[in-house]
């Protein structure tokens, strides 16, 4: 039993102590699925960091309790706490692909870690450690065992981690996020292995994420954290189904269900500013547009990528990326692309922007051919008439330009308009219309958020006067409340302006609430195009029925009308 | 704005530093006398007629034997030393400014280039890196000299000496640069922000310098530090090897050099003074350097 | 005893014809043996040859060869050894030709004489030739090595079979070189070595800390500013002693401007007696001496030191340090306000030569004399000066014959490529009279009277001021105090004439 | 893996042939031979004729394609200052060097590693300071004054050591080696230290450096999350990360070691390629400095396809990949 009271931790900085958490309580019991969640810098993984003694210097513990069964966690000396690591308390981190020392064998790891926990010789620890490979699910155990990271798979990988994690027998697990950075089909195995490993072996799960779909799926109880301190905490049902907290509320009602359609998100707590502001960009914005959409069509679309090389005398096999693939996009519309990860969304988006060539295949933007990357120069019309708004908002904006500076970057690129006052004055406004203050316009991206660094990116994509908006998942790095502020500011702009828009991501739910049609990409084909309400209400495709039923969702009853 | 903020972060840590502090104190210190040295130093030692043999070999003031007029003492020539190590670290710094920036721009154009177009362009630029890095510097300032020599006439090598030595020594340093500012862009080029640059079509010159190049200065910036050191350091190897600055016009590795011959006869302070202040600027050039890594990287404050 | 000692340079080869350069002649004097050899105070002996007279009715020397000696192989040294290293010596491919420029022919006369005649009457003959070493014709021809080496190695290069009193036992070049005493010497060993090391160390804070560590026993030459520190170590001690060779300044004579100057370019001052005066008069003798060289050098009047047969007693003056006066004469010859020029010098030739130049050049300037100096290696020096690339230079002479005639026709001469006159007269300093003296000094004689034909040459350089003569320089060597040995005025170190204590 | 051998060889000899190049090129201008070679008395005919002799008066090309194809016969030319045979020269100097290097190098590494280790683990400890301190002053003090330095203090105060040379050395099937004898490694150690100083801090940094960002890596987290050991995991898990940068520098190192031990070389009188060289540029000897140059670079090429070859040594992820 693992208790929590009270639990404060601070951060020395230069401006005096930051207090993450505080005031944090929180039981769990052996066998008890205990979901955190809240929205990013909530202090999530500082509770779980606090929790095993691995809090990031220079941070410490500053007041409350810590104690797992009876002993006192707080008053463990540095060997003590050391030990306790691993044969009372184990912990998963977020991503497989980092997790695991590359360079040394699964086998080497889970043996030394065996080995460093009971006093046990190599036959009985490799025995062990086959056998709990194969008890999570790795075929072939015995083979396996001996191959590193690199040579398995992402959710594999995932599954060796608990498999180290679990090897010591410990009584809690902290899984900080364990499946965020795994698809859809992935993530329902390693959520579905710790349900069972809490029911068959008792052990105590603290699972962290900020997607409340999982937490509906598995945890037993949640809480929910926002600045550092718990808002409502009880069991899962109770809390989802019946929250009291407002925030908690807010939280619910921001989560897009994936079996209906919504017009718009409910928003926590709105912006200052809010959109409606900015008449003049909005003005300026429609003379450009002046009148009638633009469609997109593409026709038998391959791409390629040079394979790696391997022998001086064999042309390397290419990687096919996209295989003939044909759909049209009607103007005005928003087209909405889906498939899970490596399946060639983004080469998509590339193949239009202009940044890959195809290898065959042709593209019409309205009725103008779009020729491509190679062919198409710089100062095709096609580079203003298509803009793109990319999945990370923190790598999207150049870090070292003032935003003024970026906005007014494709006025001036496109001579849109010709002097600089002017063009400031514009750029100005234009935030004001994405919803931003006016101030934002002197200051550098990092001191934005990610949902006001995303807006950025789209006000830069507008003030190109774009025809057509592609928007590589434009949310997935962002929490489900901000993700919905962005996702009503694009719908908004579709409505207002006629753009068309092509939308990728890999989320149904989201698809579900932007699309009006949609197709599912799977390794570079398309497994299913249609209206979005025929695919999600009947899909044909098995991939499509296989990735609907995969995805968490909450019970129909636990969610809030938008 | 966020400069001001840059700052401010890096002033914080500055002031909890105290190792950056001194380093800081003593470089400027030293650089401000090189700046100011005509005006600073007693006697001007390339005027010939300024110092005579007469007053050679006088120790500094504290020693038996010191004069008040030359507070450090004079060298075989009857030079004042404090104006020998202000006049030799002006020319020190000269040279190792210059052939800082000229490796800068030299290795972060060429390796902002590789990373910027990859695929054949890069791995020629890698090869001619490759070539430089199996001639090591010395080798490379021996061969630039003996170019030098060779080709021009006899009465402009006193002349050109210096911009010689300071082609050599950017040479061998330019390597450094441009593998940096090349693994840098090609970590730059997956971002985001060039993609939409690329995408706008924007010309590849203005992606590279006005976009990139702002985003790799953080490591350039450091080893900018720490080549500035070495490239002081080496003018002083090259002088041992005597392929450096004629004595009479001496940098701070030719005083030292110069300074070798008295290593046992007595005379210490031609050796070791001059020694004591090379390394005090070149020490605190790469406390500096350290101490603007850590600002860079935040992660292994 | 053993013995080791170390050098700055070494040999570069073991072909005594190969390279004419001090450290390959003063190694190789030590296993190979000439017709003549020096005794310690340079003087000629008998060595090879037991005794010489002038051929009668012809120019030239008749060699009285010794009997008896062998070779290091063992086989019998004759006159034909003799003819045959003299073919070799002066052969084409040969460093050392011009020792035998004035001889015509050579004859074998029976197998312990021989005769050189040469083209003229030459008394000097016999001095210019202890270096000229005799090589076995048996050897030399059994084993390819007919002829020196020039562009690639032969059997020479490498390997020794003289006639004196060390043998090479072992030789790894630029290391280290191992001689043995040679038992079947003709003459008698008066030196107690039983295995000699040689190891160049060519930076000179390592030679001083090689002696002081004693791992050497000896070391030529230390720098003059640690000449303190080992006097001042029990154990050690230092030789001192003056070298022949005489440092100068010297001028371009014939160039019509001066090719460095920032305000004459029109003209050449320096071809003005009173302004190479004035330059001499700039010159503080006794602060060079007293700061640059520790009180160890004496100041010259004349191409060659006091002691070298036709040293001019008579003229041992050198111009006295008069800084006002220079500038008097300046002004008096039309540079009231001076003028600048190139003064060229070598860094890496003589002692000091480089830190010599930095002082002169301050005290030119302080009577107006703006020197630009440029120091450079003495690889890229004499191809400069051959092609008159200066305007003023350094040079140091030493008189190869030890006698005052050699500089005479080397450096006072006017320049005749010919007769190779004046060969390295690089200012081409001419003066008619001196040019007729050359001749009568070379075949004269008496010695009173050739003396009175020198003493009239020095006389008139002089008032000519055609060089300025400054110093001679100094030798210096350590030594552990427990050795014995002599210094030669040459710089080359026998030995023969050492002993371990 | 073949292929990637391949390539690595195409390159090196890109890399050769243009060294060779630049070192024919460029000594051509250096001084002039003719007039080292031949003594003070020669006429300039003689040298004239020598020069013609020795083919110094051809066109570039010609010059440039004698030089590389004898090379490439194996025929190094002739010394201009000895006359002996380049090749027996070079490769009679070669072990000194390469001894002297390697001590050097080990002295860094051995040292450097642990230090590295030590001062990234306890960055603010004030032996790490210390540590840092003292040898970032010992890098900024100028080779050659640190070489004198240590041999007037051990060599000649405290006569411990040798001040010169190589000392004892054993002819081991053609290779002279210091290391068999206890004169031979008396003897290496001040230049070995001296050589080794500015590596070592150099290795020091960069292991620290590397320990630290490794340090924080998610792996190194995940391990110490359950429980493994600390010095398994410092030097299993972080240490064996950081190594693969590590020796990529300390690849790139060894042009730096190779020339620095041209200054080593010439303050202890050490018999190395570097001393041959300075004691051929003193005398023009371009042949010597040419075939030195080549031999540099080969070396540097050698060792970073070692260099190379160890990477995959080190890290799986480079092996031949299997399909997954
Ligand atoms: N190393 C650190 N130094 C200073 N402050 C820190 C540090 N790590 C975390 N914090 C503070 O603790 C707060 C909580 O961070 P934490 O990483 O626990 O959030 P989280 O809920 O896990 O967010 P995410 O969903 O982004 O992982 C942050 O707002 C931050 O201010
Ligand atoms: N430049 C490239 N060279 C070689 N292969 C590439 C390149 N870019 C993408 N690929 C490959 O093409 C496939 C499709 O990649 P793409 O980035 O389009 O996937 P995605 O659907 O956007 O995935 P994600 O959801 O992870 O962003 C992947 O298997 C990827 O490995
Ligand atoms: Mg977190
Ligand atoms: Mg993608």
């Amino acid at each position: 039993m693992l208790v929590i009271k009270d639990l404060a931790v601070k951060f020395p900085s230069r401006f005096g102590d930051v207090t993450a958490i505080e005031d944090v309580d929180m039981t769990i019991a052996p066998g008890e699925i205990h979901g955190l969640v809240g929205e990013s810098g909530a202090g999530k993984s500082t509770v779980g960091a606090a929790v095993i003694g691995l809090l990031p210097t220079p941070g410490y513990v500053a007041g409350g309790e810590l104690t797992l069964g009876d002993t006192d966690l707080r008053a463990l000396s540095r060997e003590e706490a050391h030990r306790l690591r691993g044969d009372r308390i184990s912990m998963i981190f977020q991503d497989p692909q980092t997790s695991l020392n590359p360079l040394m064998t699964v086998e080497d790891q889970l043996v030394e870690t065996i080995q460093a926990h009971s006093d046990v010789g190599y036959e009985a620890a490799h025995k062990r450690a086959v056998d709990l490979l194969e008890e999570i699910g790795i075929e072939n155990a015995s083979a396996r065992i001996k191959s590193y990271p690199h040579q398995f798979s992402g959710g594999m990988r995932q599954r060796v981690v608990i498999a180290l994690a679990l090897c010591t027998d410990p009584e809690v697990i902290i899984a900080d996020e364990p499946t965020t950075a795994l698809d859809v089909a992935v993530q329902s195995q390693v959520l579905e292995l710790i349900r069972r490993l809490a029911d068959t072996r008792g052990i105590a799960f603290m699972l962290i994420t900020h997607d409340i779909g999982v937490i509906a799926q598995v945890a037993d109880r949640v809480t929910v954290m926002r600045h550092g301190k718990v808002m409502e905490s009880g069991e899962t049902r109770q809390v989802l189904g019946a929250p009291e907290h407002p925030y908690t509320r807010a939280l619910m009602a921001a989560v897009p269900p994936l079996d209906r359609r919504i017009e718009r998100f409910a928003i926590p707590e709105p912006e200052a500013g809010g959109a409606g502001a900015g008449e003049a960009a909005e003005r300026w914005l429609l003379e450009g547009v002046g009148g009638a959409a633009t469609g997109l069509r593409v026709l038998d679309l391959s791409v390629q990528f040079a394979g790696t090389r391997t022998s001086l005398f064999k042309k390397p096999e290419p990687f096919t990326a996209l295989h003939d693939i044909s759909f049209e996009v009607r103007p005005g519309s928003i087209m909405g692309v889906v498939g899970e990860s490596g399946s060639g969304k983004s080469t998509l988006a590339k193949v239009l922007t202009g940044l890959v060539s195809p290898a065959s295949g042709q593209m019409h933007l309205g009725d103008a051919p779009l020729p491509g990357a190679k062919q198409r120069g710089r100062g095709h019309p096609s580079r203003q008439l298509i803009q793109m708004v990319f999945q990370d908002p923190y790598s999207s904006l150049n870090s070292r330009h003032r935003i003024g500076a970026i906005l007014a970057e494709p006025l001036w690129l496109y001579g849109l308009v010709q002097e600089a006052g002017a063009r400031r004055e514009l750029a100005a406004q234009m935030l004001d219309l994405v919803g931003l203050p006016a101030d934002a316009i002197d200051k550098y991206p990092h001191q934005f958020s990610g949902g006001q660094r995303q807006r950025i990116a789209v006000a830069r994509a507008l003030l190109a006067r774009p025809r057509f908006l592609i928007c590589d998942e434009p949310t997935s790095a962002l929490d489900v409340s901000i993700q919905a502020e962005i996702l009503n500011l694009l719908k908004d702009l579709q409505a207002n302006f006629g753009l068309t828009i092509l939308f990728i991501t890999h989320n149904l739910t989201v698809v579900r609430q932007m699309a009006d049609d949609m197709i599912v990409l799977r390794r570079g084909r398309i497994e299913e195009a249609g209206s979005t309400e025929a695919v999600f209400e009947a899909p044909q495709a098995e991939y499509t029925q296989k990735l609907l039923s995969l995805t968490p969702v909450m019970p129909r009853e636990w969610q809030i009308a938008g | 704005m966020i400069a001001f903020l840059k700052r401010s972060e890096g002033l914080w840590l500055f002031v909890r530093s105290p190792a950056a502090i001194v380093a800081a104190v003593v470089a400027v210190l030293i650089i401000f006398g090189a700046a100011f040295a005509p005006l600073l130093s007693p006697v001007n030692p390339y005027d010939l007629s300024s110092f005579s043999l007469f007053d050679g070999l006088i120790p500094p003031l504290w020693q038996e034997g010191g004069n008040a007029k030359f507070l450090l003492g004079t060298d075989d020539q009857g030079r004042d030393m404090i104006s020998s190590i202000l006049y030799g670290a002006r020319l020190s710094l000269i040279i190792g400014l210059a052939a800082m920036v000229i490796a800068t721009v030299l290795g972060v154009g060429l390796g902002l280039a590789a990373g910027y177009y990859g695929g054949r362009f890069d791995a020629f630029v890698m090869r001619i890196a490759d070539v430089q890095l199996a001639l090591p510097a010395i080798l490379t300032a021996l061969l630039i000299d003996g170019i030098a020599r060779g080709v021009l006439p006899a009465d402009m090598q006193g002349d050109l000496r210096i911009a010689v030595l300071t082609i050599a020594i950017a040479l061998s340093l330019w390597v450094n640069f441009a593998r940096t500012a090349r693994a840098s862009t090609f970590v730059q080029m997956n971002k985001e922000y060039v993609q939409a640059a690329i995408m706008m079509g924007q010309r590849p010159a203005r992606v590279m310098f006005v976009h990139i190049l702002p985003n790799i200065l953080g490591p350039l910036l450091v080893i900018m530090t720490v080549d500035l050191a070495s490239a002081i350091l080496l003018e002083a190897t090259l002088s041992f090897l005597g392929i450096g600055l004629p004595p009479d016009s001496p940098s701070l590795g030719t005083l030292i050099q110069i300074g070798m011959q008295f290593l046992f006869s007595g005379e210490w302070w031609i050796l070791w003074i001059p020694t004591l202040f090379l390394v005090a600027l070149v020490v605190s050039i790469n406390i500096l350097g350290d101490f603007l890594r850590d600002v860079f990287n935040p992660r292994l404050r | 005893e053993p013995f080791k000692w170390a050098s700055a340079t070494d040999p570069q080869t073991m072909d005594p014809h190969a390279v004419s350069s001090a450290p390959v002649l003063s190694f190789l004097n030590n296993i190979y043996e000439g017709l003549v050899r020096r005794g310690k105070d340079m003087s000629i002996e008998p060595s090879l040859a037991t005794s010489w007279v002038p051929l009668e009715g012809e120019n030239g020397w008749r060699f009285t060869l010794r009997e008896g000696v062998t070779f290091q192989d063992g086989s019998a040294f004759n006159a034909e050894d003799v003819m045959f290293s003299y073919e070799r010596a002066s052969s084409e491919a040969s460093d050392v030709r011009s020792w035998f420029a004035p001889v015509t022919e050579v004859r074998v006369v029976d197998d312990y004489t021989i005769e050189f005649v040469t083209s003229a009457p030459n008394p000097l003959f016999p001095d210019s030739i202890a270096n000229f070493m005799i090589l076995d014709k048996g050897w030399a021809e059994a084993n390819d090595a007919a002829l020196p080496a020039r562009d690639a190695e032969n059997f020479a290069t490498m390997n020794v079979n003289g006639t004196g009193p060390f043998m090479v036992s072992s030789r790894d070049p630029g290391v280290k070189t191992v001689l043995t005493p040679f038992g079947g010497w003709w003459d008698e060993a008066t030196h107690n070595v039983t295995e000699a090391t040689f190891t160049p160390i060519g930076n000179a804070a390592t030679g001083l800390a090689a002696l002081l560590s004693g791992e050497i026993d000896f070391i030529s030459p230390i720098p003059l500013q640690d000449v303190a520190q080992v006097e001042g170590r029990d154990g050690f001690k230092v030789l001192e002693g003056e070298e022949t060779r005489v440092i100068m300044f010297g001028f371009g004579h014939e160039h019509d401007k001066l090719l460095y100057s920032s305000d004459v370019t029109d003209k050449n001052p320096f071809a003005d007696p009173k302004v190479r005066l004035a330059a001499a008069q700039a010159l503080d003798m006794a602060s060079i001496d007293r700061v640059l060289f520790r009180g160890k050098i004496e100041a010259a009047s004349q191409l060659v030191p006091a002691g070298i047969s036709g040293y001019s007693e008579a003229n041992a003056d050198r111009p006295a340090y008069d800084p006002e006066a220079a500038k008097a004469l300046l002004a008096e010859a039309g540079y009231p306000d001076g003028f600048s020029f190139g003064l060229k010098c070598t860094n890496d030739r003589y002692i000091n030569d480089e830190a010599l130049c930095r002082a002169a050049a301050s005290m030119f300037a302080a009577v107006g004399l703006n020197a630009e100096l440029s120091t450079g290696p003495v690889r890229d020096y004499w191809p400069q000066l051959r092609e008159d690339d200066f305007d003023m230079y350094l040079l140091g002479w030493s008189p190869g014959t030890f006698d005052m005639e050699h500089p005479v026709r080397f450096l006072l001469h006017t320049q005749d490529d010919e007769k190779k006159l004046g060969s390295w007269n690089f200012g081409n300093y001419s003066n008619p009279r001196v040019d007729e003296l050359l001749p009568l000094v070379q075949q004269e004689i008496d010695p009173a009277q050739r003396q009175a034909y020198l003493d009239e040459i020095v006389q008139i350089t002089q008032d000519d001021v055609a060089y300025i003569p400054l110093y001679t320089q100094p030798l210096i060597w350590a030594a552990k105090e427990n050795i014995d040995l002599t210094q030669r005025a040459d710089d080359f170190f026998m030995l023969r004439w050492v002993t371990v204590n | 893996m073949v292929y990637f051998i391949l390539k690595r060889l195409v390159q090196s000899v890109f890399v050769m042939l243009a060294v060779a190049f630049l070192a024919f090129a460029l000594f051509r201008f250096v001084g002039d031979p003719v007039s080292q070679m031949t003594g003070v008395e020669t006429s300039v005919q003689d040298q004239e004729k020598l020069r013609e002799e020795l083919g110094l008066n051809d066109p570039f090309a010609v010059q440039f394609y004698r030089f590389t194809t004898d090379m490439l016969r194996g025929d190094f030319g002739f010394s201009y200052r000895t006359r002996q045979p380049v090749a027996q020269m070079i490769s009679a100097r070669i072990p000194a060097t390469l001894e002297l290097g390697f001590v050097a190098l080990l002295i860094s590494l051995i040292v450097g590693i642990p230090a590295g280790v030590y001062t990234a683990l306890r960055p603010r400890g004030v032996t790490s300071q210390t540590i840092l301190m003292v040898t970032l002053v010992g890098v900024s003090i100028p080779t050659f004054v640190i070489g004198i330095m240590l041999i007037f203090y051990f060599g000649v105060k405290l006569g411990w050591l040798p001040t010169f040379g190589r000392g004892g050395t054993v002819n081991v099937a053609g290779w002279e080696t210091s290391f068999l004898t206890v004169e031979g490694w008396r003897s290496l150690i001040l230049p070995a230290l001296t050589l080794g100083v500015y590596q070592l801090t150099l290795t020091m940094r960069l292991v620290r450096a590397e320990m630290m960002e490794v340090m924080r890596s998610d792996y190194i987290r995940f391990a110490t999350a359950r429980g493994v050991p600390m010095g398994r995991l410092y030097f299993r898990h972080a240490l064996s990360n950081t190594l693969v940068p590590v020796i990529t520098i300390i690849g790139l190192q060894f042009g730096g070691v190779i020339a620095f031990s041209i200054v080593t070389e010439s303050v202890f009188q050490w018999p190395g390629l570097g001393l041959l060289f300075l004691e051929s540029i003193r005398f023009v000897d371009i042949p010597v400095m040419g075939v030195y140059l080549v031999v540099i670079a080969l070396f540097f090429v050698i060792v970073n396809m070692v260099v190379d070859l160890l990477y995959v040594a080190i890290d799986p992820r480079l092996r031949v990949r299997d399909a997954t």
